[in-house]
């Protein structure tokens, strides 16, 4: 037993925050934030000549051959530096819906691809509100022609290619859709993070490819979500780290009442509820980093665990930096909001608090009644 | 007790409720929070209106401009106004905070010349106390007014003003002696805000809006005839504007509830009501216990006050409960919608995105008017009458307070 | 609009207060929780003679002719002092009872001995876990001979007579049975707080007198059950008053680090969410008391609402006076935890929390539809 | 990272079940909580087995009677042995403490002779540091020693030690010169507990158990060669046994989960179990993610120690959270079972009325080993290193400093 990750992936994850801090300043961040671009186009690309987007692939299909281990580090310094780009949307969605879901010829062909960044993904599964449900999907193909409207799909409006939930002569799949064809328009949405953008998708008769690997499509959309959740809670925990150590050095410099603001039993209290939330949600998440990379039948049980606790982690740490900033924390020049927006953000993909506890409970029943 | 209006009250009501049919703007469904700069001018209309009516600031006395009439018929006024689309608290700071101060402590001609066009709002009024290194400690302000004849020459920055960029005077705490422990050092004036050497500066909160204002002070000037309280009094008639100020809000904030109830009848998930979810039926009750107490707790308070109490401290808890429940409530709500809470377009998102609006603006209701632990400092130690912490700038010359990184 | 008690109603709580105070002490209550006593007799026969039982009975039955708003007051001073009393049992729940389920003859004969304390009453009602279900009641009545079990019969240990829920040829109907015939066995329950015991009642064919009121048992039940709820309510606020003052005294007394313990924050923003707590559970239990004495429609909403924040507000503040004891807090010697045993006691009659707030959204609908 | 065994451990493993089948008492179906000092005698005998096997204090090394294992094959012992109806962590506080503390100060001869038998449970010993006058303070202790010769004389009173009337010896904190600051004048010391001159006496709690005691000691007696660490020296040498202790409770500690996993899938209301109530399954979710991340937490923690790390302030944490989710959930518990919850019988209430017992013991939890404040001062100031609160005793002589109403 051994539950800390290995040197390897200790220098991993300090190459990653050293590159990160000097390249992704929030002062970089809040140039996507404030509208000038999408997405920072400039660091993605910095991003992929580091590899990052190749950790989890093989190296018969072009990747590093690493492990999810050493994609989580990654994740959790791509939280908590804020980074703007489309690595969510394009390495844990796009990318693992491909090794889940495609042909090996298809893997052959497209898994390289994305390892060198030659397209940016994304996964475009959501029609309604609420969590996903596949059963209700309405978008629909005929003669791999694939029609619908798809909603709230991160990095939607700047992907070049999409991986579409839809259902053929009634039966669910998954198709690749080239988002760059005349039989698309995308609408970009109003976002509350404006650094995880959302788009609306229209296909109307668009060229779509199915991806024709053998697994049914509700549970592997179910493993892929649980692939994701993992890889969200450290991206999440990277984002409580930053926001408390925000609020330690802000109210450690202040005064009030002629002594150090952070020396008030009510705002130390304070830090110490959030470092205990985002401990917790870090032994979780180190959980399921183990239950990912070992592929462990314990891995929704786990996936479900760390992302609950890593929603109601960050959303109390970002939301009591604020707090403990008292005015000024509420302020845009200020930076707090930006973990604020991020930590609803993260926490509303893929469904919800209140859906992912109830998948928790059912997996919790199911181990013990197994 | 009763909780229903006495004849003369539902005589009052009924009144009211005619008057209103006849002049003010029916709701609009769903109407979703709109912006304070836009509703600017409509509400100075409103106002004049409301006080042409003899309706505007029930409370006060006839000859400054009021009604003359109780706490009670305050409450019947804003439960009726509240059932239009018309701004009511609008100039709640003007009214509820600087008029109360002008009666204490300004001369009667003042008196008679300010208050009635403050009551109308054709005055508009702001409160200049927190500044950039006096926040939660108010006492710590550092802008400074010096007696130069019979003037007061200022300098300094205040921040958080709300309504400073349409103000017409403010209600200002100075530093005047800064020699002597800090909160003997204090002065209160009222300030023409209109004159050169005040400076208004909009501050962009993390929404995106711009509710409150720096304001810069370059050696403007006050003439001592303007000033509110003995030289160095400044702190004993701050704490009374801010005892006013907490009663003034404590009907007027936002919990939160009201929207929320409406949500979980309307959305529906997977062709349901979400309100047919019994974790949101869990979550319904224990805001409606507090939605409800806060809304009885602050009745109690005024009976107390129309029956000639001070309003006490205990108004700081409907400020403290309302805005966490108000904060989680919104992240529940977006929670609820799942994948599809993070799209914040108004054409798409339930009562014009209200949810979303709010989840990036509850912050700001946590800190301004004093933060959750302010008000817990205040009713532990003004209410419950618990120990001070030890001071650590206690009987120090303002002078000599440390401070920090303040800037 | 008034939103208080008026001077004649505050005199009679200043009355019962100071009876309470000299007569009351945690000592004497401590008598009945060591079992010295099933309930305090003594303090009982003061009680009676001071007419509290017959607050609200009409004077045309032999009672004070006074309203629901002196037995709230009364309510919450038998509270604040943990009166070790059958008061519950025989004036909220079996006296009314008998007012909204008996005959005109019938009230006529037994209020006059309840306004009395002839006989102390209790009601009959649960026969298994969860909140009342009439429905499945199991316990009949066969030619006035009721046989059955109930359990968690507050005070049917030491109550003369019960009133009793059962059917009779599948109807639902409340009767009046005496506890000391044969026929009935009963077996005190060892209970969370001793000072308000529980009992099982076995009956086998019991003589039972029917009441013979015309209104539904089960919508009678339900508004039985709201006033309780609301003259329960009072007994919580005046608990949490105690326990917080308690809280105070001893912390503003108690020096750790050189200085007095309710000078840290920790304690003073304790006291402060207590107090908070407190305030809105009596705002809405005022609320409750008017619609409980106007007999107004909003009653069980506003008794819902009582309940709930009461049940919260008490929860809170007897576990956190305990917490901020210390150590102390902790022992038999210190009273804290007596207010902590009532807090839990008053939480359950009734039904608990969980059921109370599901009553709440019920009617807060229902008024939002009509 | 891996989360399963190594070879070398799993063989550990099957070694351990093995010898456990083979020697342990299974565990009965729905076992309530068992009185401490009806499950004494059985424990000793059970932990001298233990120690014949070569189990016992698996950390320690071989010559003071342990087995010279890793605190993972502690972990994995820990595991293995909660499957049987067997005491594990009873003598924790002698093992978990005092022993470490002997190893750190103890002459040689003295560890040789006293640490093996500390580890077959021969010898029982506590830790007597709290008073009455100190509790969240234990720097604040009086309990003062005096130097006669070579021996010290030992009166005062110490209160909340856990095993006290079965202990043999015990380490105690002695305040040894009140004319210096509070930190400074303390000593540690063993003491010999069955001498004349202490008295032991049980503590009733608010759940009518004892497993506490106060101390008094009358002119007791200890020969200076029991000194642990230097004279003044005590403070370091206490805040080394409480870093152990922390470590050893956090595995230990319930969190009340398992108990209420069971019973909201056996507890049928309206012949439905409770498990199937959405509210239920909410609650069941937030504190599954707390257990769950406490047990992680832990086992990263002793990894850091296998790995020759120290134990961190970060073990507060699992007994900060364990502590108030065991009493919110013995609290919800009992309010799913209504009306009947308030029944204590064993053969009535839910497994073995456990629910009922744990609400009333709970708030000990909260309360023993450091209260959920001391906790959070402690996570702040040493793990976030945050600024200590001014200290209004700083500087003062032990006898100058304010002491209000203790006893």
């Amino acid at each position: 037993m051994n539950f800390d990750f290995s040197e390897d992936q200790k220098f991993i994850q300090e190459q990653a925050r050293n590159f990160l801090s000097s390249e992704c300043s929030t002062a970089r961040v809040r140039q996507t934030l404030e509208g000038e671009q999408a997405y920072d186009q400039a660091l993605w690309q910095q991003i992929v000549e580091l590899g990052w987007p190749a950790t989890a692939i093989s190296e018969e299909h072009g990747g590093l051959g690493l492990g999810y281990l050493e994609l989580c580090v990654i994740a959790e310094e791509l939280g908590r530096s804020l980074a703007p780009v489309p690595f969510i949307a394009s390495v844990y969605l796009a990318t693992e819906a491909i090794k889940l879901a495609a042909a090996p010829q298809q893997q052959a062909s497209w898994l390289p691809q994305l390892a060198c960044g030659d397209w940016v993904g994304c996964l475009a599964v959501n029609e309604s509100r609420g969590a996903l449900r596949v059963a209700a999907t309405t978008t629909s193909v005929e003669g791999s022609k694939l029609s619908g409207r798809k909603t709230a799909v991160l990095h939607g409006a700047i992907a070049d290619k999409a991986i579409v939930l839809a259902t053929e002569n009634g039966t669910p799949g998954l198709y690749l859709v080239d988002l760059n064809q005349a039989a698309v328009s995308r609408t970009p949405l109003e976002s509350v993070d404006p650094t995880l953008p959302l788009a609306e998708l229209n296909f109307n008769q668009a060229d779509a490819e199915k991806l024709t690997g053998d697994a049914d499509t509700a549970s592997l959309l179910s493993t892929l979500f649980d692939r994701a959740a993992v890889l969200l809670s450290f991206e999440q925990i990277g984002g409580c780290d930053a926001a408390l150590q925000m609020g330690k050095d802000y109210t450690t410099g202040r005064y009030a009442f002629g002594r150090q603001v952070a020396s008030f039993q009510a705002i130390k209290h304070k830090f110490a509820d959030m470092f205990v939330a985002t401990e917790l949600a870090r032994s979780n998440a180190y959980y399921g980093a183990w239950a990912l990379s070992a592929d462990d039948p314990e891995l929704p049980l786990a996936a479900a665990t760390a992302r609950v606790s890593a929603i109601d982690a960050y959303y109390q740490s970002s939301k009591e930096n604020i707090q403990a900033h008292g005015g000024m924390g509420f302020t845009w020049e200020f930076d707090c909001h930006l973990y604020y927006r991020r930590a609803q953000a993260l926490s509303l993909i893929l469904g919800g608090n209140p859906h992912w506890k109830e998948l928790l409970v059912e997996r919790l029943l199911r181990i013990k009644a197994a | 007790m009763d909780f229903k209006d006495t004849p003369e009250q539902a005589e009052f009501r009924k009144e009211v409720q005619a008057w209103l049919k006849a002049n003010a703007t029916p709701k609009s469904k769903d109407s979703g929070r709109g912006s304070q700069e836009a509703a600017y001018d409509k509400a100075k209309a409103w106002y004049k209106k409301v006080f042409d009516a003899g309706y505007a600031c029930p409370t006060w006395p006839k000859e400054y401009g009021g009604a003359g009439l109780t706490q009670i018929h305050k409450v019947i006024w804003s439960q009726e106004v509240a059932k239009y689309d018309e701004p009511d608290g609008y100039f709640v700071i003007g009214q509820g905070n600087c008029g109360p101060a002008l009666m204490h402590f300004a001369a009667e001609e003042q008196k008679k010349a300010l208050l009635p066009r403050m009551a109308s709002a054709e005055d508009v009024w702001c409160q200049l106390f927190s500044e950039p290194s006096a926040g939660s400690d108010v006492a710590g302000l550092r802008t400074k007014a010096e007696q130069q004849g019979d003037k007061w020459i200022v300098n300094g920055q205040k921040i958080w003003t709300s309504g400073a960029q349409h103000s017409d005077y403010g209600v200002i705490l100075c530093r005047t002696d800064p020699d002597v422990s800090k909160y003997r050092g204090m002065t209160m004036f009222y300030i023409d805000m209109k004159q050169a050497g005040v400076d208004v500066q909009p501050i962009k909160q993390m929404d995106g809006g711009s509710h409150f204002n720096e304001v810069f002070f370059n050696n403007a000037e006050i003439p001592d005839s303007q000033r509110l309280g003995e030289i160095g009094g400044g702190w004993g008639a701050a704490l009374l504007v801010l005892m006013n100020e907490r009663l003034a809000i404590s009907g007027v904030q936002p919990d939160g509830f009201p929207e929320f109830f409406e949500l979980v009848q309307t959305l529906e998930i997977d062709g349901e009501p979400v309100v047919n979810n019994p974790v949101v039926r869990d979550r319904l009750a224990t805001w409606y216990t507090q939605h409800a107490g806060i809304k009885a707790s602050t009745n109690r308070m005024l009976t107390a006050v129309a029956k000639g109490g001070m309003p006490g401290a205990e108004a700081a808890l409907g400020k403290l409960v309302g805005a966490v429940m108000n904060q989680d409530i919104a992240n529940f709500a977006l929670q609820l919608m799942a994948d599809t809470g993070a799209i914040c377009d108004e054409a798409m998102a339930p009562q014009k995105a209200h949810f979303q609006k709010s989840v990036l603006f509850a912050p700001g209701i946590r800190l301004a008017g004093g933060t959750d632990e302010v008000m817990r400092n205040i009713i532990a130690e003004q209410v419950l009458g618990l120990p001070q912490e030890p001071r650590a700038d206690k009987g120090m010359a303002f002078k000599d307070i440390p401070s920090g990184n303040q800037h």
